[in-house]
């Protein structure tokens, strides 16, 4: 990996190219780190790469989804989800960081909940990965606390006004995760089949599923 | 301090854009690559102080103008600037001359060590005073939470607002010691507010958890 | 609406930079101009609504990274276009086309009129409702003062606070009601602050005045 | 004024040179705002030159100094420019657009009076002109109610602990101008000197004169 035709070769997710002609400032100051932090041997190639790796192929919304599925079928495993999400977590063998103190919030016929972190974007990785864009944008951050409904409303989601809209602001070490109602007509659906509904944005509580 | 990066209830940001399901986790290579340094560094417990409070420090056009990644990037760069391992102008010189092109170096041990931090559920347990409030207490945020200009985790749109202690949790440092490395665990608590309280009666109705160190409660 | 424009008390904006006593009153030629099509179309009674309004609906990033006078532009570009007079495509178009070069129109009496707008005293008075706060009477500003969405005078900072009424002031338009022409002149009142009630004990020692409508105001 | 480099001409502050290719958006904008306007005959050539005229030549901090040199020499006046000083303005021929109810406020050996305008840059034109840079910039806003002493210290003045630092927040139509203490040593200056020891900087606040 000592070329710039190497690095991109390793890494390329498909949106950007990067070469000498190319780089931002950004990419450039990035690269600039990382050639300062190899030279320093605080760093090293095979660990950032296997961040990389990790988040780009081994962690994501699949792993909440898997649980949320397991709840949905199993009572016993609810209750220890919403007891203990962490706990509950580990053992489908999901945990690491951002994971340790992580609740899991039932949407209900009369809770809707949305998790946000206002002050930075605080996200349960090991259930969900990385956040995405929006979630980190200031809009989402700005307005979930604010105007929720509106919000859920853009998202396509309107919530009944009879239904609570239960707003959770991470601001600590809590990392929050929704565990969406169980679609209508799903009974005959294995648990995989279950886990397939389930989306990202349903587990932040954007999305009804 | 009443930064930028405090956003929850600001006006006139506009809408929230959805990339959809397909968004990857990074948009650009370089982004997995700050990830990847930030957790490397952590893993070698070569990143001290307050990450959070590093990026809040950006200033706030620069942070509104710039990416996630690259608040990540900002506060990389000024932690290792101000703890004398890597200066800005150090940096800098790099990429004038022209050597912004990272070797390739193997530490499978450290990578080891970085997958392990990703994955491994961590035992660590703070002690520390015992919780003072109860559930269903009311509490009130208290106006000065903050330390005016220093790190803080309790947001502006909650203080001076009464809500109600809904969950004693595990004991976590006190934000404010973090910047100096002074750590102080103390009780957390997850307080219920409603919006009305938050934003006066016109606002939409619903209910908001936010969780709460004790130093930024006080009794009602 | 709780907008960047409500700027009091955050922080993380950096030094203020003073350019020195010989700063000239517009730093180019458009500005001078973007002025004087205010003033202008003002006195042609051509920009009604709230110009202010227009202002704080520009978008955060944009109001941050723009200047005065393009705030001012923006405004005069969102109004005009709001009420069907030019519209935004016009312009764009004009751009487009190279035709951005204004012709000379001479209108001595509009030029009159202008100079009368900035140099002649107003005698308006407001007539409408007694002021019902009295001097030394302790208030505090609604936490519900804005409208949440709309335009309001009352910064964030004050709200929910507790003031003292200094004096009574002539009365002026509640400025809710001036982004649809609404006009409900309503009493006015300078309120006086103790910094510590407005920021928290630990903040600096001050008081401060601000002058406040009444519907903001409730008692106490 | 129908070529660019008449525009140029009639309207040079000296700050900037205003041709076809150094146009940046913001002049281009303005020019093809003024265009459409004049167009429409909205605005006229000659109304937007008195407006610029007037602002860079007849009106600024020097009536603002005029009205506190006058205060300083006339007790009387004084009394009357506390008590209403559009009223007092008048007195002098200063008067208009921003300026109908203006507020005197004078700085003691007990108070220091410090103006700032959070909402937007309000600012009393027919005594100050048009607001500096820094007056409406994000800095100031922000910090002037805040953090007003060390903001003050920033400007090189540090006001003891024991005067009262007084902000005043222009957010309605009431426009304030601070009288500034007279300095010492000045019992021989005409009112014409004093003026001239007057500064727009002491006028908001920021300076002792």
């Amino acid at each position: 990996m000592s070329t710039t035709a190497e690095h991109d070769h390793a890494h390329e997710d498909g949106t950007t190219h990067v070469g000498a002609r190319t780089k931002a400032p950004a990419e450039l100051r990035a690269l600039a780190l990382e050639a300062e932090l190899i030279e320093r041997g605080l760093v090293s190639t095979d660990a950032i790469d296997t961040v990389v790796e990790f988040f780009q192929n081994e962690v994501g919304p699949r792993n909440g989804a898997r649980l949320v599925a397991r709840a949905w079928v199993e009572p016993e495993f609810r209750g220890r989800l919403l007891a203990d999400a962490s706990a509950a977590a580990r053992e489908l063998d999901i945990s690491g960081m951002e994971g340790d103190h992580m609740i899991a919030v039932e949407n209900t016929d009369t809770v809707h909940n949305l998790v946000v972190c206002t002050l930075c974007s605080c996200y349960p990785w090991p259930v969900l990965g990385v956040p995405p864009v929006w979630y980190k944008s200031a809009p989402y951050r700005a307005r979930a606390v604010r105007e929720p409904r509106g919000l859920l409303a853009e998202f396509g989601l309107d919530v009944p006004a009879d239904v609570e809209v239960r707003v959770w602001d991470s601001s600590a070490e809590l990392r929050y995760l929704v565990v969406p109602r169980r679609p209508a007509g799903t009974d005959q659906l294995s648990e995989d089949e279950l886990a397939a509904l389930v989306t990202r944005n349903g587990m932040i509580g954007v999305a009804p599923v | 301090m009443d930064g930028i990066h405090d956003l929850g209830g600001m006006q006139g940001f506009g809408p929230v854009e959805d990339q959809g399901a397909d968004e990857p986790p990074f948009h650009h290579p370089w982004e997995g690559r700050v990830h990847g340094m930030m957790i490397s560094l952590g893993a070698n417990r070569a990143l001290p102080g307050s990450f959070r409070y590093a990026i809040e420090r950006m200033g706030a056009v620069q942070y509104l103008t710039t990416s996630y990644y690259e608040h990540w990037m900002a506060a990389i760069e000024t932690l290792l600037d101000e703890q004398g391992v890597v200066s800005r102008e150090a940096l800098a010189r790099r990429i004038e001359q022209g050597r912004a092109e990272p070797e390739q170096r193997l530490d499978p041990e450290l990578a080891q060590r970085a997958k392990t931090a990703l994955t491994a559920p961590s035992k660590r347990v703070w002690r520390g005073p015992d919780h003072r409030f109860t559930v269903g207490q009311k509490v009130r945020a208290k106006k000065d939470a903050t330390t005016h200009s220093g790190h803080t985790r309790c947001p502006r749109y909650v203080r001076d607002v009464v809500g109600v202690i809904e969950r004693l949790c595990p004991l976590e440092p006190l934000p404010e010691g973090l910047p100096t490395r002074d750590i102080q665990p103390v009780p957390l608590y997850t307080v219920c507010f409603h919006s009305h309280d938050l934003w006066g009666e016109g606002a939409e109705d619903f209910t908001l958890r936010i969780d709460l160190v004790e130093p930024y409660l006080e009794e009602v």
